[in-house]
């Protein structure tokens, strides 16, 4: 029964999961070794003179464990606690897992982002902390161990870590995960309604929405919402390094000035996708995964190839 | 004694519809047609309306007449003013700013929603003489009696060059006003989105409509019966789970009518998975009066839900609604016909209401108000309570009937409906349901009301669904005995705590008080995993794509 | 913020787990809390520690903290709380749900 | 003079040939030392998708063509332009492909040295300049994430605790002050910025020790030893 096929569909789905459930679904069952687990209590110093309430882990799960067999480490980010943002504390495991990833040089790191950015009530330290993971992201890679970025989560990948997330080997998302560096909401109280009205969600996905970023080549996977199919999209990348060097950038440097020419005046995501050939426009937001990667892939092919 | 007729009347009797006539004289001036110009609208206005005028401007749940109400609020107060309104909500700021300078001065009303602390404030500055707060049904039935309009400025989709209206699936209360006004010989000018050669349907037969005017921008809908899955709790979903094992399972509830909130929208996500475990698919839950909440999506799907009449619309569901002819009531034309008059009607003779409410005192009356502001009754008093001229049986009825009377010791079998109230014991911010003393105390005394503001008054309550059990009120024999079953379900609020802790476990033993345990239920089980539907993204899927849902509620 | 501190028991030691057992649940989200088990060497009491956004309700949080400990009776445990607004209702929710993990550890 | 060009006067005294483009300074400065490649911003630029595009394209040429010359970022940027049309593009991807090419850079020999000289505000600060294996800032330049109103409306924090905060932690508030103490600048410049910058050239390269460097100036406690934690917790 169709029914049936719509609550299965979400139930292993990371959009409404918590990092913990989110770590544990991904992994292989009973592999997690969590790093500064929540008895430890390392916590954040700058929300308790704030007055506010901490979390025992400071709203981001690193640890390590296992993949279909293969080493891995993760990191996955809460994203009830503080919108998933990055303070001091938070900032300095995800940037200590990566460097333990250049030194151990397990298969792959695997990063649950779902965060609104710096966490404003630590600002400095949480700005400087996204800069020193964005390095330490650079240096994992250095040492061939291939990170990848999954955005899945509700609060989606906002600010500096939109930047860091791209900064990965590689990008996973759903369509209901959104990449960005500007979320709509500060777009819209800086530079007004008539810029951005970050009510109105369609436009919101469709600018920064999986399916869109998919579609441009800002992200190299787009999955149904499941841990299974999220697990299946990682795998293939574990041990599959892309290199980082002036060919690859070269390459990436001509389609992205592609994309400004082909693009580069388009108003809206719409037009945007009927100038990449597709047909209907309108009707993408609205497809189903298969249908809609029916039209995409090949599309992709032929433009980011 | 011989009683002296007089020979022949000398009095007039027509002078209701002179005065109609000299109204229509005046408006000559402005337009010869039905059609008038939107730019004309104000003139027209000022031609038609006299002072002290009982006026009704159409605001509805989802259609307002927001132009003909701006319009209103434009009119030279040297020429109309002291109006009467008398129309059943208070939701644009034109319904007021009318007051502010004067154009009106009475108001008689039903529900006052976002502009409830506006109108408090204009109460107290002496701006507003409130006649009477009303139910839905009480200011309709007072159309027909002595509070009929003279003018009534209402909305449509669409008219044709006659004055034949097609309300859309938004009709609501059009009907009760057109008929209340045009039948009196009164004036009933309309605000359209178009003007058409045909209208899909007719609605309101032109001539009961005196003027058309096409307004520059289409009439204000809002979505405010659109409850985002997602956002169900844990608790919430506890609470429905009870409701179906509790409540309508063994009562057998086939006709009822949902308050509209998260917690009523849990029982209609949980009815295709955990009320389908249950085996109640074709038991419960078959016929409902409410509008079309897009959380009903998988409770039709699966075949729960057969019937459902509306009281109005709702935005987004108007191809789904019209893909469903068999359970909506639907025109020739395929869209859905609505009527906020009948679905009360409907709604107050079915077996069950439920709904959710902010204050619970300890006699189990309840009250949504809140201090500083006036925010009115709406529909809930007519549903939640009991209908004591009903006189047809059904199984639940007659139960519920059964149970009371074995207390009240009546030998007259008489049936009873079923008026659940379900809330958490805390609200946000840990703000206690429970109370000693409802705020609507406060708010008579602020704004010298007649009554305190009661929503659901505790003698109509049969049942008590909190996160701690049920209560069943109408199986308590004392007043004492009932309010121990109060706080026996109040939890941890201060009316909770002072329960008398042997009285409760009295109650529980003699099934007056259920705990979850008691129904079979863990707490534990109760995870978002159950709701057929998590998202908004899963109802657009359970409606084959039919459900369009306003864009603010998209995550796609 | 409000700092409370509660003692339950004495009961016989939770058999569970090893000597680093712990358990998390819950996360600290609007209206919600996580709720972290620990064995601690406390002559058989049930130490409760819980830091909540929400000051005032000392009384409430003993009331519901006491009917946990009496319905669980988990001897030499701590149990430490960061709250951010939870109701009674999600409190217990969380808590039962901690308690049963903790249990399956065993 | 344009206040970057009169910059470029103090730092590269024996001459440069550096040009203003738009929004894009870039060119080449002498100094004893040999050739140092220049790249900056001018007039609280907001780096969106266009501007970062084209610093990209100078990085890549100075890799292709410089082999090993060390650049300096000179900085004045309100960070990334806030709208529609360059996220819809993916300014994120255009702002990581800067920091690739950076990184790119560093990984070939070239040292990359950045001078904050008029605002650094959050993602075009992350993007251009803290990239940069040295950071520094003139004495007056402004370092932020968020103005604090802003900072108090969106945490709802009373701003008059916010104000109180930046006095006793240089986590909160704004400014090049702060900036060192939390370990993200070097230092502040002032005085002959040319003996400063040939100061800096000759200083080691060493990698990221910015939480070093908070810890040790006690404005930033926790992300060193948190780093070390990690790195030293047992499998």
């Amino acid at each position: 029964m169709e029914a049936a096929g719509v609550s299965n569909a979400t139930d292993d789905g990371f959009y409404e999961a918590t990092a913990r459930q989110r770590v544990a679904a991904l992994l292989d069952k009973g592999s997690f070794h969590e790093i500064l687990p929540p008895a430890q209590r390392v916590v954040s110093p700058h929300l308790k003179e704030l007055d506010l309430p901490v979390a025992f882990d400071d709203g981001i799960v690193i640890g390590e464990g296992r993949l279909d067999g293969r080493k891995v480490f993760v990191a996955a980010q809460e994203p009830a606690f503080m919108g998933g943002s990055v303070g001091e504390v938070h900032g300095a495991k995800l940037t200590g897992l990566l460097d333990r990833a250049a030194r151990d040089r397990p298969d792959g790191v695997v990063l649950l982002l779902d965060t609104g950015g710096v966490r404003l009530h630590e600002a400095n330290a949480g700005l400087i902390a996204i800069s020193e993971i964005q390095r330490a992201v650079f240096r994992a890679r250095a040492a061939a161990v291939p990170v990848i970025a999954v955005s899945a989560g509700s609060n989606g990948c906002f600010g500096g870590i939109g930047i860091v997330a791209r900064c990965c080997d590689y990008v996973v998302m759903t369509e209901e995960g959104r990449l960005s560096v500007s979320g709509p909401e500060v777009i819209e109280s800086q530079k007004g309604v008539e810029e951005f009205d970050a009510r109105d969600r369609a436009l919101v996905w469709r600018t920064m929405g999986g399916k869109h970023r998919y579609l441009i080549g800002e992200a190299d996977g787009l999955v149904q919402d499941s841990a299974a199919r999220i697990r299946a999209a990682v795998l293939p990348w574990l041990g599959t390094p892309v290199p980082l060097d002036l060919d690859s950038l070269t390459q990436e440097h001509a389609r992205l000035a592609l994309r400004l020419e082909q693009f580069g005046d388009a108003q809206d995501a719409l037009e945007i996708w009927s100038r990449q050939g597709v047909k209907a426009p309108q009707d993408l937001p609205g497809l189903d995964h298969e249908a809609f990667m029916n039209i995409a892939v090949p599309l992709r092919n032929s433009s980011h190839a | 004694m011989t009683q002296a007729f007089p020979k022949k009347s000398t009095r007039q009797w027509n002078t209701l519809a002179t005065n109609q006539a000299s109204r229509l004289q005046r408006a000559r001036s402005i337009s010869l047609n039905k059609v008038v110009a939107a730019t004309d609208t104000v003139a027209l206005l000022e031609a038609v309306l006299e002072p002290l005028d009982r006026v009704c401007v159409e605001g509805n749940n989802q259609k307002h007449a927001d132009f003909l109400s701006q319009c209103l609020a434009k009119v030279d107060p040297a020429r109309v003013h002291g109006l009467h309104i008398v129309q059943s909500n208070i939701a644009l700021s034109a319904h007021l700013d009318i007051f502010e300078k004067k154009i009106a001065r009475k108001l008689d009303f039903c529900y006052s929603g976002d502009q409830g602390i506006r109108l408090a404030k204009l109460v107290k500055q002496d701006l507003v003489e409130i006649g009477a707060i009303h139910t839905y049904l009480e200011l309709y039935s007072r159309y027909f009696v002595d509070l009929t309009p003279r003018v009534s400025l209402i909305a449509a989709q669409s008219a044709d060059a006659d004055g034949n209206l097609y309300t859309g699936p938004n009709t609501e209360d059009t009907p009760a006003v057109v008929e209340g006004t045009a039948f009196k010989n009164g004036i009933v000018i309309a605000q359209v989105n178009e003007i058409v050669d045909k209208i899909p349907r007719i609605d309101v037969p032109g001539d009961w409509v005196s003027f058309v005017v096409q307004a520059p921008k289409a009439h204000y809908i809002e979505p405010i019966f659109t409850r985002d899955p997602a956002l169900i709790t844990e608790i919430q979903i506890l609470m429905a789970m009870m409701v179906i094992k509790g409540l309508y399972a063994p009562y057998e509830v086939s006709r009822l009518n949902h308050g509209i909130g998260f917690d009523t929208a849990a029982i209609e996500l949980i009815l295709p998975t955990f009320g389908e475990s249950l085996g109640l698919r074709e038991k419960v839950c078959q016929y409902m009066s409410v509008n079309p909440c897009p959380t009903l999506i998988p409770a039709i799907e699966s075949g729960f839900v057969k019937g459902i009449h509306c009281a109005g619309s709702e935005l987004g569901m108007e191809d789904y609604v019209a893909g469903r002819p068999d359970v909506f009531f639907i025109g020739h034309d395929g869209s859905m016909r609505s009527n906020r008059a009948f679905c009360q009607l409907a709604g107050h003779y079915a077996d069950l209401f439920i709904g959710s409410t902010l204050q619970i005192d300890l006699e189990g009356n309840s009250s949504t108000a809140t201090l500083n502001r006036i925010a009115g009754f709406g529909g809930a008093p007519n549903f939640g309570s009991d209908a004591r001229g009903r006189r047809h049986g059904s199984k639940p009825w007659l139960k519920a009937g059964q149970e009371s009377a074995r207390v009240l010791g009546s030998t007259m079998p008489r049936g009873r409906k079923l008026v659940v109230q379900m809330v958490e014991t805390f609200r946000e911010k840990m703000q206690p349901t429970f109370v000693e003393r409802l705020d609507a105390w406060q708010l008579m005394e602020d704004f010298r009301l007649d009554l305190p503001p009661v929503m659901i008054y505790g003698d109509d309550v049969t049942h008590l669904v909190t996160e701690e059990g049920i209560a069943h009120l109408h199986r308590c024999a004392t007043a004492r005995e009932r309010e121990q079953a109060i706080r026996g379900v109040a939890g941890y609020t201060a009316a909770g705590m002072a329960r008398d802790r042997r009285e409760v476990e009295n109650l529980r033993d003699r099934g007056i008080i259920q705990r979850p345990e008691d129904l079979g239920i863990d707490p534990r089980l109760a995870t978002r995993s159950l709701l057929a539907a998590k998202s908004i993204k899963d109802l657009v899927q359970w409606s084959g794509g039919l459900y369009n849902p306003p864009k603010r509620f998209r995550n796609w | 913020m409000e700092h409370l501190e509660y003692e339950f028991g004495p009961w016989e030691s939770a058999k569970t787990g090893g000597a680093g057992a712990t358990v998390i649940a819950g996360v600290v989200g609007s209206g919600n809390l996580e709720v972290l088990i620990e064995h601690c060497a406390s002559n058989g009491q049930m130490r409760v520690s819980v830091d909540t956004s929400i000051a005032g309700f000392a009384q409430t949080w003993q009331a519901v903290m006491a009917d946990f400990a009496e319905r669980q009776r988990f001897g030499n445990v701590q149990l430490t709380i960061n709250d951010a607004g939870a109701t009674p209702a999600v409190v217990s929710l969380r808590l039962s749900q901690a308690a049963e993990q903790w249990r399956l550890q065993a | 003079m344009h206040e970057s060009l009169a910059l470029c006067g103090k730092l590269f005294p024996q001459g440069h040939d550096v040009a203003i483009e738009g929004s894009l300074l870039h060119g080449t400065g002498k100094t004893p030392g040999g050739d140092i490649a220049v790249l900056g911003t001018l007039d609280r630029a907001a780096i969106g998708v266009d501007l970062a595009s084209a610093l990209a394209s100078r990085v890549l040429d100075i890799v292709r063509s410089h082999p090993g010359r060390p650049i300096v970022m000179l900085v004045d940027t309100q960070g990334q332009m806030l709208s529609r049309r360059d996220e819809l593009l993916g300014n994120a991807g255009y702002l990581a492909h800067l920091s690739k090419c950076f990184e790119l850079a560093r990984q070939r020999g070239h040292r990359l040295v950045s001078v904050v000289y008029g605002e650094a505000v959050s993602g075009g600060f992350l993007a251009l300049g803290m990239i940069a294996d040295q950071v520094y800032a003139l004495a007056d330049a402004k370092i932020r994430v968020m103005a604090l109103p802003a900072m108090s409306r969106i945490t709802l924090i009373p701003i008059e605790r916010l104000e109180q905060l930046c006095r006793s932690s240089p986590i909160f508030g704004p400014g090049v002050v702060n900036y060192v103490k939390l370990g993200a600048l070097n230092a502040v410049w002032e005085g002959d910025l040319a003996q400063c910058l040939d100061k800096a050239m000759g200083s080691p390269l060493e990698d990221d020790q910015r939480a070093a460097r908070g810890l040790q100036l006690a404005g930033r406690m926790q992300a060193h030893p948190v780093r070390q934690m990690v790195l030293d917790a047992s499998k």
